[in-house]
């Protein structure tokens, strides 16, 4: 298994995965412009993904574009972790996913922005602008919505506890880490976390949202070993035109 | 009935009106129903779209289908701000759709059922679309023919994709060949009808085109429809569904068959073959999103009210 | 087109689709006893599907099987009336289209007990049995939530009111159904509505539900012409694993 | 004193304990904790096997996993009428699973991520509840002890169906049995832990054994399963995925890694992999039923007093 690749694919299938469940909120929004900002953070997300995966077949040199990386493995090939998979819930539930993420992708572009592959360096920098407006609006949607009516604060609340075991998993470190570390590709998981933390902390404090006690997080999805029953369902809807209809071009 | 000539007299000068000058009540009433309705019409049409976002082929095609979709709800946020001009908030707009008192394209009661009906909406449907609404550019109300400009050209580009869809379908695999057909067959008689009724049983029509409006009848647009859109299958080697399509010598147009009438006015009773689902979409958008809306104006009160005690 | 192969296609996809459908609510019925009827409802359809199917693979007679015709053909090809594809929306929008699609299916089957075609006229026999127990279920279900609390009355008219535009697709005739009733293979579509709708008529007003004046139908599955979006929902799903491991047996 | 006295000595002599006999309270107690929690686990272990079902590789393959799912919410139907003799409604134990007070076996916290899961599920977490239960059909309470004969004769048909399946899969492509072994990766400490903590950390053993609520410790039925597996795993050209797993010669057992007890707790905690997801699912079935349970009662009533007023 080569690292370099797996770290890509982690990459591209967070941004894949994340962008396809957005995608799922088209023409459905509580607000026109919200509508608008869905579709838009979902295209950003898809583009990075072509980037990322188009880099990860090079990478891995067997000939796989990034259509083929993302349409034709099964779920236990994926990378992402599993915070990206959960399912949409409520508004509010997207928009705490999306912010959870946002503060890590953040965090981690900027790292990335200086990464000794500057193929990595490059994509870093390109995205990173996307999702710094990303995180701004995800951030500004959960501080007005946590600190917003009783139910408004009740459901981000309630989004809170429900997504916050998926933490942790943003920040596990394994061989593939250490290997990216060592090299200066990637940063070590684990340094991200202080700073995500105190920005969190801050942002629910403002947001007058309770972060868990518990700090026990979930974890399967960026290793591969054990994703949620979800994935399998989006990869059905995802996959179908080039399972159903191998070899054709579109 | 002075100032009702002086505004006739605008008009047919080419000059436009703006929100705050002096109007007709019908002039008003007309206009908030048009540019409703074709706001509506942006933003229901997401959903035949949006139902094959989840399974665009490729990421390429799905981040294409994605911008598109953002357009259609950016022109919906134009055309209703186009509308609020006109003394009708975007609430109440919503209202009128969710309860059937507006209405919105009947294309869009048809479903999308194949890959190859993203070529057929792009090709036919913003082809129809742009049709009736060139013309609009040089419609006498001055914030809905601005919009128009804006709309028009993304319409242009969206049309110009859409076709590239169906080329890329119409020139695949046998699979693909049949899909492309297909969705010409399902939505080539729908396509007609966004002009509207026959000219003949037209209700608005002449004085909305004495106030510009409306700008050509529907039997006009239609035929330059068809007229256009028959080369154009030919290219794609796709047959119009339509045994009686022939090219007339005499009048220098296609004379085809109309569309199944009765159809449409079921279409627009609310039985076309989405209607119901369609507006329960919406309506759940719009119920669900009850609690975001009402949120977001409490934490901003709150954010008032501190500034206020601050000051 | 062969209308016995059209023909067996309607017979098999009706079947399929609704036992999928049906099978949908594994775990998630509102009462135990119902999880148990639900999944033998879905077990006697996709049973019945295994023989409408099979013989229309062998009537075909180009080596596809009933698993080929279920799992590798595209919305277009199935033949099903859009009722039966409808989501299941809540229980009592499941057990009325169950309940419009029964009357319709034992009445389909007793006339089919007497088909000129011996292998039909077996499925049908053994398929009215399973069938008069669904049709006697959901009736009663129908009856007994109709007329329950204001709640569920109202529950059950709405779902009345959302499903009776399907009914008359059930009745409508073509080519393929003139052909075969001309052979004596199946009934005249048309022939059965009388009694259907005396028959729904009296079960209505048990329930003390108020029939659509309208007799206006949604069509376009049993021809294919039109499906609704729900089939191909339901297909990414139901043909996932067959599409993504070609040529694989379970 | 003397009535518990007399009642160990019915159970020491082998009788039945009936539903009107006399008992103590914490017998009643515990086996209501028992079978309670054995029936939650047949309901909600229908919703890891429910989530493959509309997936289903063939109609067999559908038909197939449709009765045993079937099968398993008739044995919650068993267990819930067994724990009803002892004065608890399914009510009350349905709203004890779905606020926390009450469990299931923790193996349903696990996902089911591929077809071989299904396989896995039937060969191991049926294999593993076959082994828990076959002692259980001489356990002193009647209508428990009547209900695991049933129960037992459909879970080993259910486990040979999941042994059938894996056996395709280990025999298929390539594919197939990268998803056999995978799914014997995930499923094999989890299916240990399911005949509970080790015996030195199990709470309620020995008064449950000499009731004959339990009739084996929990690491004799745990070394009882890995004997058994390991030899139907290398028939099926699997690995266990222990590598300090070896046969030992002086003991005539299987040495093995015990799991994770951590993990273990954790899940019993409700921090399983689904435990969220499968208690909202749950919760959710019985919220959205409750107008159905209702109208049924509102119609039965008015049927009753239909019937009252005519007589």
């Amino acid at each position: 298994m080569d690292a370099l690749f797996e770290f890509l694919c982690r990459m591209g299938d967070n941004t894949l995965v994340l962008g396809h469940r957005v995608s799922e909120w088209c023409g459905t929004g509580p607000v026109l412009e919200e509508d608008i900002a869905l579709a838009n953070t979902a295209l950003d997300l898809i583009g990075q993904t072509q980037m990322w995966l188009g880099l990860a077949g090079d990478v891995e040199g067997k000939g796989r574009s990034a259509d083929d990386l993302a349409m034709l493995r099964d779920a236990w090939d994926f990378r992402n972790v599993l915070l990206v998979e959960q399912p949409n819930g409520d508004f509010g539930q997207t928009m705490m996913r999306q912010c959870l993420f946002d503060l890590w992708h953040e965090a981690q572009l900027a790292a990335l922005s200086t990464s000794t592959d500057p193929r990595i360096a490059a994509i870093a920098q390109k995205a990173a602008k996307e999702v710094a407006y990303h995180a701004e609006r995800s951030a500004d949607l959960v501080i007005r919505l946590g600190d917003g009516t009783e139910e408004s604060h009740g459901r981000m609340q309630a989004a809170l506890d429900l997504l916050y075991p998926y933490v942790g998993e943003m920040f596990e470190s394994d061989a593939v880490d250490a290997a990216m570390a060592e090299a200066g590709i990637a940063p070590d998981p684990a340094s991200l976390r202080p700073a995500y933390d105190s920005r969190l902390a801050a942002l629910m404090a403002e947001a007058t949202l309770t972060l868990p006690d518990s700090r026990f997080a979930h974890s399967g999805g960026r290793t591969g070993f054990r994703h949620s029953e979800h994935l399998g369902h989006l990869l059905t809807q995802m996959q179908w035109l080039q399972r159903a209809y191998p070899g054709a071009t579109w | 009935p002075e100032k009702l000539a002086e505004f006739q007299a605008r008009i047919d000068a080419g000059e436009k009106i703006e929100p705050k000058d002096w109007m007709p009540v019908g002039y008003r009433k007309t206009l908030i129903r048009q540019i409703g309705q074709h706001a509506h019409s942006e933003i229901v049409g997401q959903l035949p779209e949006g139902n094959w976002i989840t399974r665009a082929p490729t990421l390429e095609r799905k981040a294409i289908l994605l911008a598109k979709v953002q357009d259609e709800a950016g022109h919906g946020l134009y055309l209703y701000c186009a509308a609020e001009t006109l003394g009708v908030s975007r609430d109440e707009l919503t209202e009128m759709l969710l309860d059937g008192r507006m209405k919105y394209s009947s294309i869009f009661a048809y479903p999308t059922l194949t890959w190859a009906d993203m070529g057929a909406v792009g090709w036919l449907v913003d082809g129809a679309a742009i049709m009736n609404q060139v013309p609009l550019q040089r419609t006498s109300f001055g914030p809905y023919a601005r919009a128009m400009v804006r709309i028009c050209k993304e319409e242009s580009f969206h049309q110009r994709q859409g076709f590239d869809i169906m080329r890329k379908m119409a020139g695949g695999t046998e699979a693909q060949k049949r899909m492309a057909q297909d969705a010409l067959n399902r939505f080539w008689y729908p396509s007609l009808m966004m002009f509207g009724p026959p000219d003949a049983d037209s209700v608005h029509s002449s004085q909305s085109m004495a106030w510009k409006i409306k700008m050509n009848t529907n039997d006009e647009l239609r035929q330059k429809f068809v007229d256009q859109t028959v080369p154009q299958a030919e290219f794609l080697g796709l047959s119009i569904p339509d045994p009686d399509l022939r090219w007339n010598e005499e009048t220098g147009h296609y004379d085809f068959t109309p569309p199944d009438w009765d159809e449409f006015f079921a279409v627009l009773k609310g039985n076309g073959p989405c209607s119901v689902d369609r507006i329960a979409t919406r309506r759940k958008a719009w119920d669900d999103g009850a609690w975001v809306r009402d949120g977001l104006m409490a934490h901003a009160a709150k954010k008032r009210a501190a500034r206020t005690a601050a000051e």
